[in-house]
C-alpha cells in the first residue's frame, strides 16, 4: 500500500494493463511527446515505445472511430480525449456505433475500448475546459459509463474498463487529479463497474453523488454531524449500470435524499436518480428530493468569481442538508 | 478487329491477374446473383413485404471486382449499405439476403434489428456497419491498424460513396491511414449522386481520386462498370499495402441505375434520357458479353448459370417467407456481453 | 381554417417565412432537387430558386456549423438534419457553438438559426432511422428545443423558431407528419415558445408529455374516461424552455403523474420532470411519480415484432394510468 | 549587394501593395505591440496573476501581415486562439489584451467568461470563437455564405493553425466554400506543431497548401515570417474572393517561438537547439531591420516607438489590474435573448 493521488493511480493502472496485455494502446492527443495534458502518461512514449503509445493528429472523431476498428480487430485500445469539453466531435462515433456495435450484429461484434477524459471545473478551465458529460453519455445503452472519485477506485475500475469486452467511458474528474490523495495496494486487483460505495454511513439522509462531489459531499456531511444529522453519503462510482439497489436500500433506509451533481441542474445525472426515487421510493420518502447543481449556464466561466458562484460547494450542499433535515 | 483486340486483352489481363476461367465464371455468377437478388428483393417490396431496400444495381463490377481484388478469408471487408455483391461475393448466400430484407429471426447480419443494406459477418470478416454515412471508414482504418500492429499479412478495404467524401470521418480516416502508413484500401463508388444531390454540388473536382494526394497517398480512378479493372486496381492497392507503402484511393466510377432506395424514385430529379443512357453500359451484360467472346462462357452455359441462379433465388424466397419472425423480447438481448468482463 | 397534416402545416410555415423574410433560407441534404426525404420542402426549389433553397454536400458538421456563420452574420438559415439520428455528427457544432455564442461574446453575438429534424420510431426505420435525440439538446443552456404534436402548433411553433433570436432546435416527429391532421388558420401566426398545452382536462391524473406520445395518451385517457378516471394531459410542446407553472399547476390539483415519452427510459427527457415534481411537488403528490418510455435499448429495430414491443403505445400507458388510479 | 537589392524589392513590394511609409511603420508598430503584449502577459502569468495564455510569438508578421491584407472594418475575421496580432492589428488596445488574460468585468471579448486568447468584436467585425480546434473555420465560411447571399463586397477571412487542418471541421469548410465560390480566405497558420505533435505525426505532406486541390482551389504558401509576402498573398487571395472567383487556401509558415500555452514546457519536447534556431528568424527584428535598410525608420525613431507601446502598455496593466472584477451574478446573463423574438 501506498499513498497516491488520483492522477497517480490512474497512471499506474495504464502501466500495468499496457505491461499486461500487449492488446492495450494507448492514443490520443499529446499522449505520447508531452505525456499527456495532465502528465497521465508521462515516461510512457520512452517506456512503451511509439507501437503502444501514439500521438494522434488533432482529430477527435478519427480517435474514436479508430479505436473502434481497433477494438472489433481483436485490441483492447485506449482512447485519449484531452478534455472531456472535446468529446463531442467523437460522439456520433460513440452513439451510433461504439454502443451499438454489439446490438447491430446480433451479438457477434463487441467494441472493448476505453475512452478517458478528464471532465469537470474548478481550475479555471473557462467554457471549454469545465464540462461535465457524462448525460450524454450515460443515456445510452451499450455504453458503460465510470466516474470514480478516489485513487483506489480510480485504479480499479480503469484496470476493470480496460478489460471490459463493452466500450466503456472513463470519466475522471480533473480537479481530483491532484487533490485527492488515499490508499492504493500495490498488487494487481479491479473492482467491478456497476457498485456504488457507501463512502460513510448515516442514518438520517442519503447523499447520492459522485466524483469530486463526493469529497465535497463529505466535507458538507462532517458538518452536518457536528449538528447532530447524520448523514450517508454513496458515491455512485458508476453512472451506467446504476447501482440502483444499492441507492434505494439506503434511501429506504434514510427515508431523505440529496442529489448533488455538478454539471448543470436540467437533465444533469442526478435528474434520473429522482426519477427512480419517486417511482420507485416513493412509499419511504419523507421529503422532497433535493439536488445541488450547477446552474443552468452554458458552461463554466473563466473568472473564478463567476466560477465559484456557479459550482456546488461544501456549503451549499450542507444549506440544503440542513433543509432536508429541517423537514 | 476490335472484337479480337479486346479478346486479347481480356485473356492477358485475366491471365496475368492470376484468374482461370473457372474464376472468371465465378465472378459473373456472383454479379448475375447480384443483379437477380436486387431485382427480386425489390419486387417483394413493391408486393409491400419488404419496407426498406437498397439496390446494388450498377455497382455490380465494382464490388465484385474489388472482393476479387482483395483476398476473401483473410483480408478484412468493411462495407457501406449499397454493397450487395460485395457481400454475395464473400460467401453470403441469396437466402441471407432475403432473410435480411425481411428482418426474419435468422437473419444473419443482425436478426432482424437493422434495416436492410447492413451486411456483417464475424466469419467472413465482414464488419458490421451503421446506416450512418461515412463512419465505417474509420473502423476500416482501425481494423488495418490493429492487423498492422500484430504484424500479420492482412488488408482491410474500406467502401463508401462519393456522397461520403464530403463528411469530416473521410477525411480523417485519409489522413491518419496515410500517417500511419496503414494496409488499407479506401473503395469509393462514384455514382455521382447523394441520394439526390449531383456530384458538382458536392464537389468541384471531377475525380475523387485527386482528393488522395493532399493526403500524400496515391489515388487512381477506375472505371467502375469493368469488372477486370476494377480487381486489377484493387490487387495493386493491396499488394501496396502489404508491401508496408501504405493506403491507396481507388475511386470506381459507376452509375446508380435505380433510385436511391425503395424510398425514393430518382425520375423526380433524373431524366428519362440520362437513366437510360446509363443502363447501355450494364456492367453484368457488359462482361457476360465479354466472356462470350473470349470463349470462357457460351450462351447456353450462361443461361444455365442464369436459371440455376434464378431457381437457387425462388426457393430462398420461399424458405425465407416461411422461416420465423424475431420473437418481441429478442428485441432486450446483446446489449452488453453476458460474460461480464 | 383548413384541415392539414403536420407536414402540410410545416411546409406553409416554411414556404411563408422564406416569402416573408429573404434572410431566411433552407439548406440540407436532399432540400432542393428532392424536396426533403419527407417532402417538406417539395416545390420549394422551383418556387424559391437555389438562392434560398441549398442543396448541401453530405456533411452534418458543415451543415451547422455554416448555418451558426450565416447567422451571425444577419441570416436566418434553416438547417435540415435529414434524420435526427445523423444529428451527432454536428453536435459539437450546436453545444460548444451555438449555443455558447450569445455567453461567450457576453451579449454580442447571437444565432438566429433553426435546426429542424424529424425524429422518432414507428415508421420501421431501425436503428438509424427511429432515435430521440431531444435530451441531448434540452440539456444545453444557451439552446431552444421545440417538439410540437399538432399540425396548429406546428406551424405557429415553427414561425416562432425562425423568427426567434437564438438557436433553436425544432424536433418534427416523422410518425405523425401524416398520421397528425388537424385545423390550422390560413393567415399569418405564431406561437410563444415555452408554453405548454392542456391538450385535455381532467382531475384524477396528469399526463406530461409531448410529440407522438401526445396522441397515444389521449387514446388512453379517452379510454380511462370510460372507466370512470379523468386524466389530464399536458403537451409540452416546448422542452426547453420548460413551461414549469403548468406542468407543477396541474399535478398540484390531479395529485398524480405519469410521464410519458418515447426515448429509453434512463435520462429521458422525463427524467427532469419527475425530478421537479419530486421537488416541488413532493407535499401534493398522491402516489409515484410514474414513467412510461421506451426500454433501456441501443435504438429501434427494425422488425415490427421486435419495434411494437419495445415503444410506448395507447395500451401501455393506459396499463400505467389504472395503476395510478388504483393506488 | 543583397542590401541594396532587398531595400529596392521591398519597396517596389510596399509601393504596389499600395502601402506608404506610414503604413509600414504601423505595420511595425502592431507588430512590436503584439510582442510586447505576448511578454508582458507571459509575465504576469509567472507572477501567478494570470492563470492561463496562448503567446503569438513567431506568428506577428504572419497575423498581422493577413490583417493589412483584408480590409479591416468591412470584412470579417474569425480567429483563433493564438491571434492575438489579429487582435491588436484590428485596433484592440493593449488595455482590452490585459483586461481579458485577468478575466475582469470590462474585459470586451467575454466579460471574464472566456479562457485568455478569446477576442471576440460585433464593431471590429472579429467573431467570438470557441477553444475548440477547427470548428470556426466552418463559421467563416457561413459568414462568407451571408455576404455573398447579400450582395455585399465583403470577404471573411478565416484563421486556423496546422493541427486543425487534421478535424474534419477543416474538411467540410473547405468543400463547401468551394462548391459555393464563396468569398473566403482560409488561413493557415504553420507552426509545425499542435501542441507537441509534430507535423509529420499529423500529415504525410509538407505544405499545408497542397491540400487546397482536392477541393478545387488554390492553395500558396507563404514565408509567414515576412509581413510583406503575407499581406501579398493574402490581398490576392481576398481580391479573388471579391471577382467572385471563390475562396484560397493561404499557409503561412511561421514558428511558434514559446511553448504551445502557459500550460506547457516545449522544451520537454524540443532540444534547445531547434528553439535557438527559429528564433533567428524572428519576423519583429527581421522587419524592424527592413524598415531600417530602406530608410522608413531609423533607430531612434524605432526606438521611440518601441518605448511609447511599452509606456502604454506599463499604463494598460495598471489600469487593467485595478479594474474590477466581474460579480459573481453576471454568470447568469446573456443566455438568452431579453427581446424575446
Ligand atoms: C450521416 C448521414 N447523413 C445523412 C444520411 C442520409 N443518407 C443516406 S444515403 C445518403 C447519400 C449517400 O450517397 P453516397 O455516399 O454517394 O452513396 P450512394 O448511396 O450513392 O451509394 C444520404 C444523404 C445518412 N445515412 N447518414
Ligand atoms: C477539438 C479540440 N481538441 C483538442 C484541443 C486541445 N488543443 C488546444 S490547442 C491544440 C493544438 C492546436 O494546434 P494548431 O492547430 O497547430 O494551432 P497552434 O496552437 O499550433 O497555433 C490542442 C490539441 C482543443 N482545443 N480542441
Ligand atoms: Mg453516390
Ligand atoms: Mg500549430
Amino acid at each position: 500500500m501506498a499513498e497516491k493521488t488520483v492522477l497517480e493511480a490512474i497512471k499506474d493502472g495504464l502501466a500495468e494493463e499496457l505491461e499486461r496485455d500487449d492488446s492495450v494502446v494507448i492514443m490520443g492527443e499529446d499522449v505520447g511527446n508531452m505525456g499527456g495534458a495532465f502528465r497521465a502518461t508521462e515516461g510512457f512514449l520512452a517506456r512503451f515505445g511509439e507501437r503502444q503509445i501514439i500521438d494522434t493528429p488533432l482529430a477527435e472523431t478519427s480517435i474514436v472511430g479508430i479505436a473502434i476498428g481497433m477494438a472489433v480487430n481483436g485490441m483492447r485500445p485506449i482512447a485519449e480525449i484531452q478534455f472531456a469539453d472535446f468529446m463531442f466531435p467523437a460522439y456520433d462515433q460513440i452513439v451510433n456505433e461504439a454502443a451499438k456495435f454489439r446490438y447491430r450484429s446480433n451479438g457477434e461484434f463487441s467494441v472493448p475500448m476505453v475512452m478517458r477524459t478528464p471532465y469537470g471545473a474548478g481550475i479555471h478551465g473557462g467554457l471549454y475546459h469545465s464540462q461535465s458529460i457524462e448525460v450524454q453519455l450515460a443515456h445510452i445503452p451499450g455504453l458503460k459509463v465510470v466516474a470514480p472519485s478516489t485513487p483506489y477506485d480510480a485504479k480499479g475500475l480503469l484496470k476493470s474498463s480496460i478489460r471490459d469486452p463493452d466500450p466503456v467511458m472513463f470519466l475522471e474528474h480533473k480537479r481530483t487529479y491532484r487533490l485527492i490523495k488515499g490508499e492504493v495496494p500495490d498488487d494487481d486487483y479491479t473492482l467491478p463497474i456497476g457498485q456504488a460505495d457507501v463512502k460513510r454511513e448515516g442514518s438520517d439522509i442519503t447523499v447520492l453523488t459522485y466524483g469530486l462531489m463526493v469529497h465535497f459531499s463529505l466535507e458538507a456531511a462532517e458538518e452536518l454531524a457536528r449538528e447532530g444529522v447524520s448523514v450517508e453519503v454513496i458515491d455512485l462510482r458508476s453512472l451506467l449500470p446504476l447501482d440502483k439497489e444499492t441507492v434505494l436500500e439506503s434511501v429506504k433506509k434514510t427515508s431523505k435524499a440529496l442529489i448533488v451533481y455538478e454539471d448543470n441542474l436540467t437533465l444533469g445525472y442526478g435528474a434520473e436518480l429522482s426519477a427512480i426515487l419517486a417511482s420507485e421510493a416513493f412509499e419511504y420518502l419523507d421529503g422532497p428530493v433535493m439536488r445541488v447543481a450547477s446552474p443552468d449556464i452554458p458552461s463554466m466561466p473563466f473568472h473564478p468569481a463567476m466560477e465559484f458562484e456557479a459550482l456546488p460547494n461544501p456549503a451549499k450542499i450542507a444549506g440544503a442538508l440542513r433543509q432536508l433535515a429541517a423537514y | 478487329m476490335v472484337v479480337a483486340r479486346v479478346t486479347a486483352d481480356v485473356r492477358v489481363s485475366s491471365t496475368d491477374l492470376g484468374l482461370t476461367s473457372s474464376d472468371l465464371i465465378a465472378i459473373y455468377r456472383d454479379m448475375f446473383t447480384a443483379r437477380a437478388v436486387s431485382e427480386r428483393l425489390w419486387l417483394l417490396g413493391r408486393q409491400g413485404k419488404v419496407y426498406f431496400l437498397v439496390s446494388c444495381e450498377g455497382h455490380e463490377a465494382a464490388q465484385v471486382g474489388s472482393v476479387y481484388g482483395m483476398r476473401p478469408g483473410t483480408d478484412i471487408f468493411v462495407p457501406y449499405y449499397r454493397d450487395l455483391a460485395v457481400a454475395l461475393a464473400l460467401g453470403s448466400e441469396p437466402i441471407d439476403m432475403v432473410l435480411h430484407a425481411l428482418g426474419k429471426s435468422a437473419d444473419p447480419y443482425s436478426g432482424g434489428r437493422q434495416l436492410p443494406g447492413h451486411y456483417s459477418s464475424k466469419e467472413r470478416n465482414i464488419v458490421s456497419g451503421s446506416s450512418c454515412v461515412a463512419t465505417q471508414i474509420l473502423h476500416g482504418v482501425g481494423t488495418a491498424f490493429a492487423s498492422k500492429y500484430r504484424g500479420e499479412d492482412v488488408a482491410s478495404i474500406t467502401y463508401f460513396g462519393d456522397g461520403a467524401t464530403s463528411k469530416g470521418d473521410f477525411h480523417e480516416a485519409m489522413n491518419f491511414a496515410a500517417v500511419h502508413k496503414l494496409p488499407v484500401v479506401f473503395f469509393c463508388e462514384n455514382n455521382g449522386w447523394a441520394i439526390s444531390v449531383p456530384q458538382d454540388k458536392q464537389m468541384v473536382v471531377q475525380d475523387i481520386s485527386g482528393k488522395a494526394e493532399g493526403y500524400g497517398m496515391p489515388g487512381v480512378t477506375v472505371d467502375g462498370m469493368n469488372v477486370l479493372d476494377v480487381i486489377r486496381a484493387t490487387r495493386e492497392a493491396r499488394d501496396r499495402a502489404l508491401r508496408g507503402e501504405g493506403p491507396t484511393l481507388i475511386e470506381a466510377k459507376v452509375h446508380r441505375f435505380s433510385s436511391h432506395s425503395s424510398n425514393d424514385d430518382h425520375r423526380r430529379y433524373r431524366t428519362p434520357e440520362e437513366l437510360a443512357a446509363e443502363r447501355e453500359a450494364d456492367p453484368v451484360a457488359r462482361y457476360r458479353d465479354l466472356l462470350i467472346d473470349i470463349s470462357v462462357l457460351d450462351e447456353a452455359r450462361a443461361s444455365q448459370i442464369e436459371q440455376d441462379v434464378i431457381n437457387a433465388l425462388d426457393d430462398a424466397v420461399d424458405a425465407a417467407e416461411a422461416s420465423p419472425d424475431p420473437t418481441p423480447d429478442s428485441a432486450y438481448t446483446h446489449i452488453y456481453s453476458t460474460e461480464g468482463m
